[in-house]
């Protein structure tokens, strides 16, 4: 059997499978759960995942992985997406700190900690940024200096995504400030249980708490939790960043679909005519409408190079710059063809089904994870060679 | 910066008054609170506008107005809009300044020294659903004395004692009628959006007493929400200037990479930009409150509601962008201004409809 | 960069080919003259490309032609459109593919030949004045036998031999026809046009002999509009990221304030922009290629014609604007591509049009 | 009489006299004129406008301007700005150079330069951009050393607007390169035809060519033709960008009025209905409408502020910022709605009535005189205060 028939075939498993399990934990059934039950759904999930091979797709199958490509893994991605499942929890947790696990933690360490989060028993979180510390990470101040064979650690990470239900972490933190910012950085694991850890939710402008405050008040850690040299934690932290060759996301930026908007603009009007006889409407469509396939294509591509053992391309960093700021425009449009009732609005409401609940989140879109300017940077130096901006802390002691 | 208004002595008095009760007030505290609480509106600062006299401010004295001019009236708005402020100002302003238009003799303009006490708080219910900006089938239906049918979503609606609707009476006949929302005929079912310090609710008539209250104009109620756009769009100048400082002053002092974040360019132009639409918007502002402006309303009322609804936009999403993650936390407050961009960009209808209104005047005038 | 096509060995080999003739002639000397001398095309790199056998690549080769598949023309389009090649490559193959669909009987039939030896230059007359991509009433008239009226602004009318006609004939009907425009009954008006190196002519019709050139399908001559618009997609793409290229080049190496330009955040984000839609118009341009596309061809090519149309007038003005002053002058060279990304939005139709066929399919799908 | 009612009068008097000689002068009058004849006819509307009182309103009468008041200036230069006259080649000439001659030039050479420039008989250029000081003006090269009472210079001019048609100009040139950039410039004033001058038009992509390259072959210059202090030219330049401190200006960008896209709008459409109707058009006029009202209402409140003894504001680059951008789009759109006859466009076109000329020359106006990039800076850091972009070049030795 070819690689592609072997695909197909993955894809027609991975959709029966699908089709049979995934209704009874997505769409209606969340309806109006608490964010704890909400939580325990999804766990019961990735459980359920693990248990039949979808879970993990790419890690080694001793460790409860499904040992499989990148070209299934995304295949399955693909699959689910089309429901609304409650996967949103493991995310980060087995798209970087697990991953990272892997590559740098020993022996002892992996067996304990990748099947329990790969069963979806054990959440990880990522403690990565800082109030002085988002787009320049870098700059992060989070101390750790040595106490006998370990660490103390002191400070405060920010908008820390579900680190309140996690079990563990990993951190990066200042150990040598008097050394360049990228030279003093060093990498750990954490029990997010220690003793002086405190979480704080943060609420957001939507009021979705799914960010953190995490402080650390004299926190011990031994050094065999440490992954990769003293004053090599840069490198990790970027690896972490880097780990996941690639991730399949929603065109729409996890907004409502195109075609809900279509549907509006064939409701509403003026009374005279429908909107999508308007051409600002049209125009406003037919640019998002070509955004997303332009982006689906993109993905069809990158999978495709995967299937060669190829590398995806940098095109993450445009879907993201896209689909973010097009999800703003089209849910204003959107809100704007309501008239009066545009207003409305409910905490709650979800972001895939109202415009409103989507405009609103949009903001966070084009923030989280790499701002629009970031990802510009990204674009013209990574991909278009352009020099980077000046960077007058470079070289100098970070204090 | 510019400032908007050319003032006499006495309006700078009345906006150093605003200053001192919008800053006692309208703090960022208390506009989460009001998110949270659900009460509709700023009761304390309302009372505390009423003293100052702003709901009779463009009320004959002989109502015990103070009838110190609709500018005046604007330049409030403006301040109001720059904090944020939760409190029906426009609206009141807006239907006193429609009930001394009324014939002398209409029993209605004795509200008018109920709203000059402060005792009113008024609200309007004119556009509905979709892109019009008046409906030409209003979903509430009076029947020369009575109310009945639904007003969705009006702004105030829950906590506004009257509210000027726009309704349909006899067949292809439309009108306005000042209602009594304290009536026990009126339901009030509050609508939850995306600015609950608005006190936004839909108006449920079942057999309200009412009677017309039109003054003779051939769109009085076009002409009213003309006049409305106009007080709107100073609050969304007010707005708009809030968040440009409120994001120079962040871009100033918060670093990355070593220096101010308003060293990047990303960052000065696309407040350069901000800057631009906002003294565009300033612009069709005051050439909507001048002599001119005021001669060809629907114009310049769209003109003037057009770019302050794009200024506001615009300032607010490029000030939670300027600010990064601290932008769109619930604490960091900038996200009242981006809510408060997008209600004031509905209330008074769908921009599509301004738009439309524009364009049939220009192209009918170049016809 | 990110090709737009997986190429095959033979493929490779063609447009390496192509790098070498567009290299030899689609000079920025050349570009400048053709504008000067209105010449209306570059006839030595069309007899360069006539050489390698670009006019016959979609033609069987029952009648001497390549055969070598609508993709390759495709990607031969993305060359030329590289070097604002001034030949009418894709008009010709288009015009080439609409032929081969034709009846096994159909006289025109013969034509394939003639293209495939070069002899014929073709070029299409389908879109007028105004936003819709079809005429209701094609200014051109065909009584059955013979051809009358004129088609204005015909890209290469002046210099192609042949030109796919849309008429109308009798009444409420319309069709193709391929005329031939060395007939003594044709006389070409040159339409002096934003670029100059392509040829416009009004073509006067006054008794042309001609004859119906119909393939069956119920709409032909939308069914060609949408295979040209996606050879043109690949033009503009080619263009696109041509003026990409050079920008980026230039801002790399020019300095102003000590330090690269490339540096500044307005250039580097400007041109990230040129990138994200230069890809986004790849996508879909490659999808209009795809087996799916072409099931779906309004859609697909409409979807291709605008992002590629969007693309390049952005790359084209962005360039410019990172060149500064030398981006606007004469020799500098940069206004052929703006020049080129503004015609090639046009000759198909207006963008407008484009915009209407994309969503009245997906309304019509919604629906 | 009031200022108010003297300026009332004023333009009414304006008004008379225009409406009464302009005609002569400017619409058909000029069609089909070659450079040198409209040349001819814009000198002896100059001479008219002088002994009329109405040239140079805001220098002294004794050098032959009309010693008025800038509010006086803006009017005249609004009633003007109604005809199409042939003004353009004084612009500069009167604008800067000239009003720097009177603040920086002795009184023989004010009573020999002024008088004439004035009337029209004598043109002034500005020589400060070179092929690599564009921008960054004080990275400027061309050299000027001592010989003798004078200088000697030598290198080359780039963008000299009228250089071809000028008997004079002001120079910027470099007389130290062992200081840091802005403190090694000299500047100067030159008689166009000295020998070792040689100009040669630039052809812009619309196939214009009013602006120049100007080649320097040790051109000698007098000591006493140095304007401010050897090493104070950088200060003096600025004082010429600066010394003109209101340019009435067209919020079209002049390009066609926004009315002749509406009507446009109501002639043409898809054979259904009017594009006027479509709702794409009608956003961008309305945005234009907005835009150009916006900045009508900025003159007059700046004319105003004129008028009290005020400063007129910073404004002048948001007018330009945006009156650019709004005629590249608004061409644009106009060719998209004559569809395929869009394309239409001969050499000599104007393009206050062609679109096509409008649209093709728009680039050119997004960078003379200030680029984008340069206006939103300057708003950024002179109106906005924020911080200046980093120079890297600051402080050091420009060789």
């Amino acid at each position: 059997m070819s690689t592609t028939d072997r695909n197909v075939a993955y894809r027609q498993q991975a959709r029966e499978w699908l089709s049979e399990h995934a209704p009874s934990y997505s769409g209606s059934v969340r309806d109006g759960l608490s964010v704890e039950d909400d939580l325990a759904l999804g766990k019961r999930w990735q459980r359920l995942k693990a248990e039949s091979g979808f879970a993990a797709i790419t890690l080694p199958q001793e460790y409860g992985g499904a040992g499989g490509t990148e070209v299934e893994k995304a295949i399955f991605s693909e699959e689910e997406m089309r429901f609304d499942l409650p996967t949103a929890y493991f995310s980060i947790s087995l798209g970087m700190p697990i991953p990272i696990m892997a590559r740098y933690a020993n022996d002892e360490q992996r067996n304990r900690h990748i099947p329990p989060a790969i069963r979806g028993e054990e959440i990880w979180c990522q403690l990565f940024s800082e109030p002085a510390a988002g787009s320049d990470l870098a700059a992060l101040r989070l101390a750790a200096r040595r106490d006998g064979d370990g660490w103390r650690l002191n400070g405060q990470k920010l908008w820390t995504s579900w680190a309140q239900f996690s079990d563990f972490g990993v951190v990066v933190a200042r150990t040598d400030p008097s050394v360049p910012k990228h030279a003093g950085l060093t990498y750990f694991y954490v029990d997010m249980k220690s003793t002086g850890i405190s979480v704080r939710p943060v609420k957001l402008l939507s009021g979705n708490e799914d960010v953190n405050e995490v402080f650390f008040d004299e926190v011990y850690i031994s050094d065999n939790q440490r992954l990769g040299d003293v004053g090599g934690g840069f490198r990790v932290a970027i690896d972490t960043l880097m780990i996941e060759r690639y991730a399949v996301t929603d065109p729409a930026g996890y907004g409502p679909p195109l075609s809900a908007l279509i549907d509006l603009a064939r409701q509403v009007g003026d009374g005279d005519k429908a909107a999508i006889d308007d051409g600002q409407v049209r125009d406003e469509i037919a640019r998002a409408y070509c955004e997303q396939q332009g982006l689906r294509i993109i993905h069809d591509r990158a999978v495709a190079a995967l299937a060669r053992g190829g590398e995806p391309g940098p095109e993450g960093a445009v879907r993201k710059l896209l689909s973010a700021a097009s999800r703003q425009r089209i849910g204003a449009l959107a809100l704007d063809l309501a008239g009066v009732e545009g207003v409305s609005w409910s905490e709650g409401d979800a972001i895939r089904s109202h415009f409103s609940a989507s405009w609103l989140d949009s903001p966070t879109l084009r923030i989280a994870g790499g701002t629009d300017e970031i990802l510009r940077n990204t674009i013209a130096e990574h991909i278009l060679k352009l020099p980077q901006d000046y960077r007058p802390d470079k070289g100098k002691p970070f204090n | 910066m510019t400032a908007t208004f050319d003032l006499d002595a006495d309006q700078v008095m009345i906006r150093d008054q605003a200053h001192e009760v919008l800053a006692e007030y309208s703090t960022l505290s208390r506009l989460c609170a009001l998110l949270e609480n659900k009460e509709g509106f700023d009761t304390a600062l309302w009372n505390g506008t009423a003293e100052l006299g702003w709901p009779g401010a463009v009320v004959a004295e002989a109502f015990g107005g103070h009838d110190i001019g609709w500018t005046t009236v604007c330049m409030l708005a403006e301040e109001i809009g720059r904090v944020c402020g939760a409190i029906p100002h426009s609206s009141t302003a807006v239907v006193a300044d429609y009930l001394g238009t009324l014939a002398s003799g209409h029993p209605d303009r004795e509200y008018l020294a109920d709203i000059a006490a402060g005792k009113v708080i008024a609200t309007i219910g004119i556009c509905e659903k979709g892109t019009n900006l008046l409906p030409a089938q209003p979903s509430v239906r009076f029947d020369g004395t009575r109310l009945y049918g639904t007003k969705a979503a009006v702004a105030f609606g829950a906590v506004a004692s009257h509210a000027l609707i726009y309704v349909r009476s006899s067949p292809g006949s439309v009108g306005l009628v000042l209602a009594d929302l304290n009536d026990p005929s009126v339901m009030r079912q509050p609508h939850p959006a995306l600015d609950d310090s608005r006190g936004y609710a839909d108006l449920i008539f079942d057999g309200t007493p009412a009677r017309l209250c039109e003054n003779g104009r051939q769109n009085s109620a076009g002409w009213l929400l003309d006049r409305a756009a106009i007080a709107y769009a100073c609050e969304q100048l007010g707005g708009a200037q809030a968040c440009l400082d409120i994001a120079c002053d962040y871009a100033r002092t918060r670093t990355a990479f070593g220096q101010s974040i308003g060293r990047f360019q990303a960052i000065k132009h696309a407040l350069a930009d901000v800057y631009a639409a906002i003294e565009i918007a300033r612009g069709n502002v005051y050439h909507a409150l001048s002599p001119d402006g005021l001669a060809n309303l629907p114009v310049a009322a769209a003109t003037a509601r057009l770019a302050s609804t794009h200024a506001y936009e615009l300032a607010a999403k490029t000030a939670i962008q300027v600010h990064g993650g601290i932008g769109v936390t619930w604490e960091g407050g900038l996200h009242h201004h981006y809510r408060r961009s997008r209600v004031l960009a509905l209330e008074l209808g769908s921009p599509i409809g301004w738009r439309n209104q524009l364009i049939d005047h220009l192209a009918g005038a170049a016809a």
